[in-house]
């Protein structure tokens, strides 16, 4: 790293630091602690990170394998492959593992990755709660994972509508699983989204006020606003299922007083800003991915940014949209749908000001950029499918039959899945400081695209031809094998496609070209850092004067110095201006985040089966809390000022 | 407010049904009456569209007609027989008259609309510890949601519903407490934030916590497979609508269309937010830095475009130093009467907010607006205009050119 | 490669903020969300549970004792009196009264531990009775949760203001302390409102 | 019956949204073909602009921020947002209308009928002023061509969904809370109804026929199924009687005129007059019966019906009688 040093001193009376004495002193601060121990103590969010991305995918993997086996078993009608058992785990572990254990965790996991670089910090605001997060969805996603394979797998849908869920109709241990396993995932992304936006206020870098936030930036922003609105109802749901089955409460039991609906206003109220949850840091990954390879900033930032707060904002006033079918009051439905439909609003504008963006720009159809692309066909057909079923009498056609299927299927996968795949191939030079192999990302985005295509276009067809979802089997006189063998093939050229992936990124690990530290020319801080980037980021904290800083000073960027570097030290902005406030300790390595992630695990693994569970559990969880938050007094500057204060 | 004379009211007696009660009629013309004057003795003094912008004034009269329109029309007589009418009434005061209103800025002509003496008895008043005191914690942002927020849900308690429907005076309670704390709300979300209290993010985050609670209560009458308030029952069949139609319709209105009111607020005020200029590559205003080294507060707003740099406002008056002039603002008191931003405590309505003096043409209605007679008005405003409601404060020469160079700086 | 030109110091800056120049006063208001969000789940649970039943509570079920609720709700809202002086000692590095109001405030959590042991047996239902029963155990447990959690936060909060190892920066937690501990205990109001006082309206 | 079942064999648009044979199906068929045409035209216009602002040739030398052409954009970005909400706006307005045609509520006349929904058939039941007259059946609707059906939709155990497209939309059956909806077919023909709530293991078995006929054949249907069932006119079919009431089955199923009277599953007084077994799974034939008794789990894993080991006399002699069951 080339390092320009001014001549004279900024602060007179003070030698001036040799640039490599400062990044040698930082090199000795923030070093990872070696062996096993100090990866498991590691802070580091872009270790963290990795981590995360890398349990993340390997979730996508096993889901994907999930819905292979679906697509064998409805290959043809009356398949004996698998049972209704086995059939119904693995759709419910398909969806659960889907959403809870992939979509919303690697969403956040490139988001704790990147965004501290973005914005030009050194870490999250709190480095130990994300380590924690991370562990207590691995563990929480590994629990779900042993217990379906030992044949305990959740069997009531990755929705668990009660009664079904209730104790009545599911006794023994498989929607206790599923309950627990929420509230693992629900509590990593609570945190996750709490460090989120506390490092988004508090630890920009100077002048990156927040009208010059990157996109991106701004789309986690508002991911993690709606994380924390959303998730805790569905935590409180599934906290309440879990009290109906262990201690007999009655939630949701007719007979008592309780209500069937009351878990769908709650799921729903969860579950429709869920799909935005995900949606919406795709949003920043396109709009990230279209400035770069068109070369101009996106077009309309502030309608951009307006778009995705109301987004955010809508998400939470429709939920009633999936409740269609349950009886809603007839004078209602006009205005759900209109409520509904408005939300394409804001998708337009960004589409039109991405068309824009490109029209005008110099575009340079790299990999990423194809899937920005592949992205927009996809999303629109989704989109256009949404628009449909907000109207009632036609959502009462296809309510809960693979016309859902199909339209989920597109605006998840093409709209969050291929910006995230984009997402890989642009920031995989960063993560790895390799790049990967462009011919063999044209294989994966175009059989992708393709597969895509062929297997989820014919369920529309097939929703209305009267196929109902979630269902093992059909008999061959529905005339629904036809297409139902075309979806299945189109799985596989899917499945073909994420091999392609999987060897271009094993390939690439070994052999790829040396990426160098902004091999697109991008105009985010991340590209100012090495690839991949040193423990701290940044040897100087740099300073922001334009939305755009590596197309403003391509060479040098402002910065400032006055950090500690015998110590790990961060600088702490204010939330609108970002004008520098305080400098702050950041924390060592530890290993108590896993400690407490551990008694976590335990206190709601046991709660399954003993009521003395939540006895245990809390009371390892509060000796891992006090051995966290107990300090170490290793600072003796700081030390000796509340000695002289007192 | 007589709400419930006689027979209830039927679908062919609507028209006609104009409530003109006194207790609403007067109050409503004196409002208008006391903007109306206020405006053009404000207007005369600083130049039209000074102080209160002709778009605040046009804010104030959609809202006051808003007011009205719930207030007076039939709509008021309907809410008596139907709750789904009661609601429409309800949302007009809370989410349109009430944030339109604010916007109108009403206190300042208010104060402006009576004679210099009572001002300046007014201003000692409200410029007092206690009186600001109150107003402080009224309107905190979090006081200001909580009392909105519980007198919208504690009045939908049936019990204590039906019993609007019984009394005139606890119906006229009701409304007093809706537009009431409405009011603080709204103040606290568009004008809260120029006062530092609450930046914008926070203002969108009350808009939106409040659109969410506001939407569930209406979620919660949709659903409901009971009424809530049977009172309504006996008559709303009238009018083609069974009790729990009506109910849910009321629902309904309170959740999509009053929640779109607080959407279509916080999304105006990021736009306004987002859309100050970035053309031009702003620089790190170092001079904050260095006042933070001082250990003073950030200075919010510093350097913002439209406003000038700390060192242009410096050179501009000659060598004020803006720093100073700030804290000489806190000093002096000059917050108790007038709102200016990046001062602790400057929120005062009396006199015409200073932000953005820069900009304006004149100073008091008098001057031409340049350093040399800015420094003038604020060391000896009687010396200027010996009508004027500004007192001398003992403002030397000195800090009065640090008070310029500081108000340049606003935008 | 970027190199970067120095062109501020800021050594000079604090190492110890309060209130929302602090991230972690952040981090507290982020907990609070969510926490006030499940409590409101448990509220809106509440009114929605209500249209299954014509009486409420249903028949044969008493309505809550009123005695201890209010004692603990009065209690509540009067230890925020400790607490600001807590907050206001911290925010004035005063090591001596934060230990002091901490050690107060502390005992005062603990008492309103043991008011809420008795606030079950005052509601005069169980939770497995019935639909009613279980949501007003739901929501009081919620906030008893809570109310266990900031006790032992307390108390090791606490024990660390007599630790040989506090820095100046640990007493920007007293603040964030005081934050959680407005929350907690105004926000019981409402709630005390719904699940004691309610019965007797609804 | 077999003209019934005919039908059943070549469901194929038995079972389809596409081929409405009601009004409230033929307004979501509507809806449906208008926003289908609008989304496939306005996917090409937008595919054709994003491709040409991709593809476009470009000048050497384009100037990159340009003011004069970036406030065009905006101008055309402005535009086409307009446009959508316009055309959402057009889709909400016909949404409207289709809407309160679809739900307005069902006239006076209307034939009334209730479901319920079970782990995993159907029991339905066309009610009467006098309960003598009561007709209770399984997974097969009668309905007159031509006259509006409202049924009630009840479930008691867990959520199900009631669904036969060609007539109408869905309408979940929900414990604890009554639902209902109408419909009328418009054509005499079988059309199928699925379980569209997934609700536990047999979700995929759990089919309902509407049978829409005559007015007249529809009464007779009527009539015929308030009788009670024939006692046993041959040693065979008396020997299968005293089988039936004297094995499992009486414990589950009942047959109006016997002593079997338990409503744990479906009552079979008519079960011969059905067209299929076990919800719309089998065709109702001699065979499909007796492998449905004898191991209905190899049939329908996990339903609810246990295997019954008969002698082979004996479930010939079931058979028999279960035929006369018409």
């Amino acid at each position: 790293m080339s390092l320009t040093v001014p001549a004279v001193p900024h602060e007179p009376g003070r030698a001036p630091e040799s640039a490599a004495e400062v990044v040698g002193r930082l090199e000795d601060t923030w070093r990872a602690r070696p062996g096993l121990r100090g990866w498991l103590s590691s802070v580091d969010h872009k270790s963290i990170g990795k981590r995360y991305i890398i349990t993340a995918f390997v979730f996508f993997l096993l889901g994907g394998i999930e819905a292979a086996v679906m697509r064998a078993q409805l290959a043809r009608p009356e398949n004996g492959l698998i049972g209704p058992d086995a059939y119904n785990q693995i759709f419910t572990m398909h969806g659960t593992t889907m959403m809870f254990l992939f979509a919303v965790p690697v969403m956040d996991a490139v988001g704790l990755y990147l965004v501290p670089l973005m914005i030009g910090g050194r870490n999250v605001a709190f480095p130990r709660l994300n380590a924690y997060g991370y562990w207590v969805y691995l563990f929480g996603g590994a629990f779900l994972y042993v217990m379906f394979f030992l044949n305990t797998g959740p069997d009531t849908g990755w929705f668990s509508y009660v009664p079904l869920a209730g104790p009545e109709f599911s006794p023994g241990k498989r929607v206790d699983v599923w309950a627990q396993t929420v509230t693992f995932t629900e509590i990593s992304a609570l945190v996750a989204s709490v460090e989120l936006i506390v490092t988004i206020f508090k630890t920009r870098a100077p002048g990156m006020t927040l009208n010059r936030m990157p996109l991106y930036v701004w789309s986690m922003l508002v991911q993690s606003f709606m994380v924390l609105f959303a998730m805790p109802w569905v935590a409180s749901a599934s906290m309440f299922l879990a009290m109906d089955r262990l201690v007999g409460t009655h939630f949701f039991n007719p007979a008592e007083g309780g209500d069937a609906l009351l878990w769908q206003h709650l799921f729903w109220f969860f579950g429709h800003p869920e799909v935005y949850i995900i949606f919406v840091p795709a949003l920043g990954f396109v709009s990230s991915i279209v400035a770069t390879f068109t070369r101009r900033p996106v077009f309309g930032y502030p309608a951009m940014v307006l778009s995705m707060v109301a987004t955010g904002f809508l998400a939470f006033g429709l939920w009633v949209h999936h409740m269609f079918v349950t009886g809603i009051p007839q004078l209602g439905a006009s205005f759900f749908t209109a409520a509904s439909m408005m939300i394409a609003i804001p998708s337009g504008v960004q589409i039109f000001c991405w068309i824009a963006t490109i029209w005008s720009g110099r575009p340079r159809f790299a990999v990423p950029f194809l899937f920005v692309l592949g992205f927009v066909a996809l999303f629109l057909i989704g989109g256009f499918t949404g628009v449909m079923i907000a109207s009632v009498p036609f959502d009462t056609q296809v309510h809960d039959t693979f016309f859902i299927v199909a339209h989920f299927h597109y605006v998840l996968i093409g709209g969050a899945v291929f910006p995230l795949f984009g997402a890989f191939y642009y920031w995989f030079p960063k993560v790895t400081g390799r790049m990967l192999d462009e011919r063999l990302g044209r294989w994966n985005f175009w059989l992708f695209f393709i597969g895509m295509n062929v297997t989820f276009f014919p369920m529309h067809e097939l929703g209305l031809l009267g196929m109902p979802r979630r269902v093992y089997t059909y008999l061959p006189e529905t005339g629904w094998g036809g297409l139902n063998l075309l979806a299945s093939i189109g799985a596989v050229t899917i499945a073909v496609s994420v091999v392609v992936f999987l060897v271009n990124v094993a390939r690439s690990l070994r052999v790829g070209e040396a990426a160098g530290a902004n091999p697109w020319g991008a105009d985010t801080l991340e590209w100012a850092a090495t690839s991949p980037p040193r423990p701290y980021n940044f040897a100087f904290t740099p300073v922001v004067e334009s939305r755009e800083p590596m197309w403003q000073h391509p060479a040098e960027l402002p910065a400032v110095e006055g950090l500690r570097t015998d110590v790990r030290e961060v600088l702490v902005t204010t939330l609108l201006d970002a004008e520098p406030d305080s400098r702050h300790r950041h924390p060592e390595p530890t290993i108590w985040p896993l400690i407490a992630a551990i008694a976590t695990a335990v206190l709601f693994i046991t709660l399954i089966f003993t009521p003395w569970g939540a006895v245990i559990g809390t009371v390892l969880l509060f000796l891992a809390f006090v051995g966290w938050a107990w300090p170490r007094g290793k600072d003796h500057q700081e030390q000796l000022m509340i000695e002289a204060e007192s | 407010m007589i709400a419930h004379p006689g027979e209830p009211l039927g679908p062919h007696q609507l028209w006609g049904a104009w409530s003109w009660e006194p207790g609403i009629v007067l109050p409503l013309g004196l409002a208008a009456g006391l903007y109306a004057i206020g405006l053009r003795a404000l207007w005369r003094a600083a130049g039209p569209g000074r102080g209160i912008r002709k778009r605040d004034a046009a804010a104030f009269a959609l809202g006051w007609a808003t007011l009205a329109l719930a207030l007076l029309s039939p709509l008021h007589r309907l809410g008596e027989v139907l709750f789904a009418a009661h609601m429409v009434q309800h949302e007009l005061l809370m989410a349109l008259a009430a944030p339109l209103l604010v916007l109108g800025r009403p206190l300042v002509p208010f104060v402006w609309a009576v004679p210099p003496g009572w001002r300046r008895t007014l201003g000692r008043w409200t410029g007092g510890d206690r009186f600001r005191g109150v107003w402080a914690t009224l309107t905190h942002p979090v006081a200001a949601w909580s009392l909105h927020a519980a007198a919208i849900w504690i009045w939908h308690v049936p019990s204590l519903y039906e019993a609007t429907l019984r009394s005139e005076a606890v119906h006229a309670l009701q409304h007093a407490s809706f537009l009431g704390t409405a009011l603080l709300f709204w103040w606290s979300v568009l004008e809260g934030r120029r006062h530092g209290r609450l930046g914008w993010p926070g203002a969108v985050i009350a808009l939106f916590t409040t659109a969410v609670h506001t939407s569930i209560l209406g979620a919660l009458l949709t659903f409901s497979t009971r009424p809530w308030y049977p009172a309504y029952g006996a008559v709303s069949a009238a009018w083609g609508l069974t009790p729990l139609e009506d109910q849910q319709l009321a629902g309904l209105i309170m959740w999509v269309p009053g929640g779109l009111a607080y959407l279509v607020a916080a999304l105006a005020l990021l736009a306004s937010w987002l859309a100050e200029p970035e053309h031009t590559p702003r620089r790190l205003p170092l001079g904050a830095v260095s006042l933070v080294l001082v250990g003073t507060l950030a200075l919010a707003g510093c350097g913002r475009s439209g406003a000038l740099s700390f060192e242009e406002a410096a050179r501009l008056t000659g060598g004020g130093n803006p720093a100073r002039g700030r804290l000489a603002i806190r000093q002096y008191g000059c917050g108790a009467c007038h709102t200016v931003s990046g001062v602790r405590g400057a929120d005062g309505l009396v006199g015409p907010p200073l932000d953005g003096i820069g900009g304006r043409s004149y100073i008091a209605g008098v001057l031409t607006n340049t350093p040399q007679h800015m420094i003038r008005w604020i060391v000896d405003p009687h010396g200027v205009d010996s009508l004027t409601a500004m007192p001398a404060t003992g403002v030397g020469e000195r800090e009065a050119r640090d008070i310029a160079s500081y108000l340049y700086t606003r935008r | 490669m970027t190199g970067f030109r120095i062109v501020a110091n800021v050594t000079e800056l604090p190492t110890t903020t309060f209130g929302h120049r602090s991230p972690m006063w952040w981090g507290t208001i982020g907990f609070i969300v969510i926490e006030g969000s499940t409590l409101f789940i448990c509220a809106i649970s509440y009114f929605y549970l209500r249209r299954n039943f014509l009486n409420w509570p249903p028949e044969g079920v008493f309505r809550p004792a009123l005695t201890v609720a209010t004692v603990q709700a009065a209690l509540m809202v009067l230890s925020n009196i400790p607490m600001a002086m807590v907050d206001r000692a911290a925010r004035r590095l005063d090591l001596r009264a934060v230990r002091v109001g901490m050690v107060v405030c502390t005992l005062l959590a603990l008492v309103m531990c043991v008011l809420r042991a008795l606030e079950f047996e005052a509601l005069n239902v169980r939770w497995d009775s019935n639909a009613y029963g279980t949501v007003a155990w739901a929501v009081l447990t919620a906030h008893a949760t809570l109310l266990l959690l900031e006790t032992l936060e307390s108390l090791v909060f606490t024990a660390l203001l007599f630790s040989p190892n506090l820095e100046q920066r640990d007493l920007a937690g007293a603040s964030d302390n005081a934050l959680y501990w407005y929350f907690l205990t105004l926000v019981w109001i409402p709630l005390y409102a719904i699940v004691f006082l309610s019965p007797y309206v609804m | 019956m077999s003209a019934v079942l005919q039908a059943v064999l070549q469901f194929p648009g038995a079972h389809s949204a596409l081929k409405p044979a009601g009004p409230q199906a033929r307004i979501a068929e509507g809806l449906w073909n208008s926003m289908y045409a609008t989304a496939i035209v306005v996917f090409l216009l937008v595919m054709a602009a994003l491709l040409w602002a991709a593809f476009r040739r470009r000048r050497a030398e384009e100037p990159a921020p340009d003011p004069a052409r970036e406030r065009r954009m905006r101008r055309v970005v402005a535009a086409a947002v307009g446009i959508t909400t316009i055309v959402l706006f057009t889709f909400l307005v016909s949404d409207i209308s289709a809407g309160r045609a679809v739900t307005a509520t069902p006239g006076k006349d209307a034939i009334q009928i209730i479901v319920t929904g079970h782990q995993w058939w159907w029991e339905v039941q066309y009610r009467d002023s006098v309960p003598q007259r009561w007709v209770t059946t399984a997974n097969e609707i009668h309905v007159p061509v031509g006259r509006q059906v409202a049924v009630e939709l009840r479930s008691t155990d867990v959520i199900h969904s009631f669904w036969p497209p060609n007539l109408t939309g869905k309408r979940d059956l929900i414990p604890g809370n009554e639902n209902s909806l109408w419909f009328q077919a418009d054509s005499a023909g079988v059309y199928r109804a699925e379980c569209a709530e997934y609700c536990g293991h047999e979700h995929a078995k759990m089919a309902l026929l509407v049978v829409a006929q005559s007015p007249d054949s529809f009464a007779r249907w009527l009539t015929q199924q308030r009788d009670t069932a024939h006692t046993p006119a041959d040693s065979l079919t008396s020997r299968g009687q005293e089988v039936f009431l004297s094995s499992a089955c009486a414990m589950c199923h009942s047959i109006a005129g016997t002593p079997a009277g338990s409503r744990v599953g479906p009552d079979l007084t008519h079960l011969a007059g059905r067209a299929t077994i076990a919800a719309g799974t089998l065709p109702n034939t001699r065979g499909n019966l007796a492998g449905w008794i004898v191991d209905p789990q190899r049939i329908k894993p996990g339903a609810r019906m246990p295997p019954n080991q008969l002698d082979p006399a004996d479930l010939r002699a079931l058979l028999a009688y279960l035929e006369t069951l018409r």
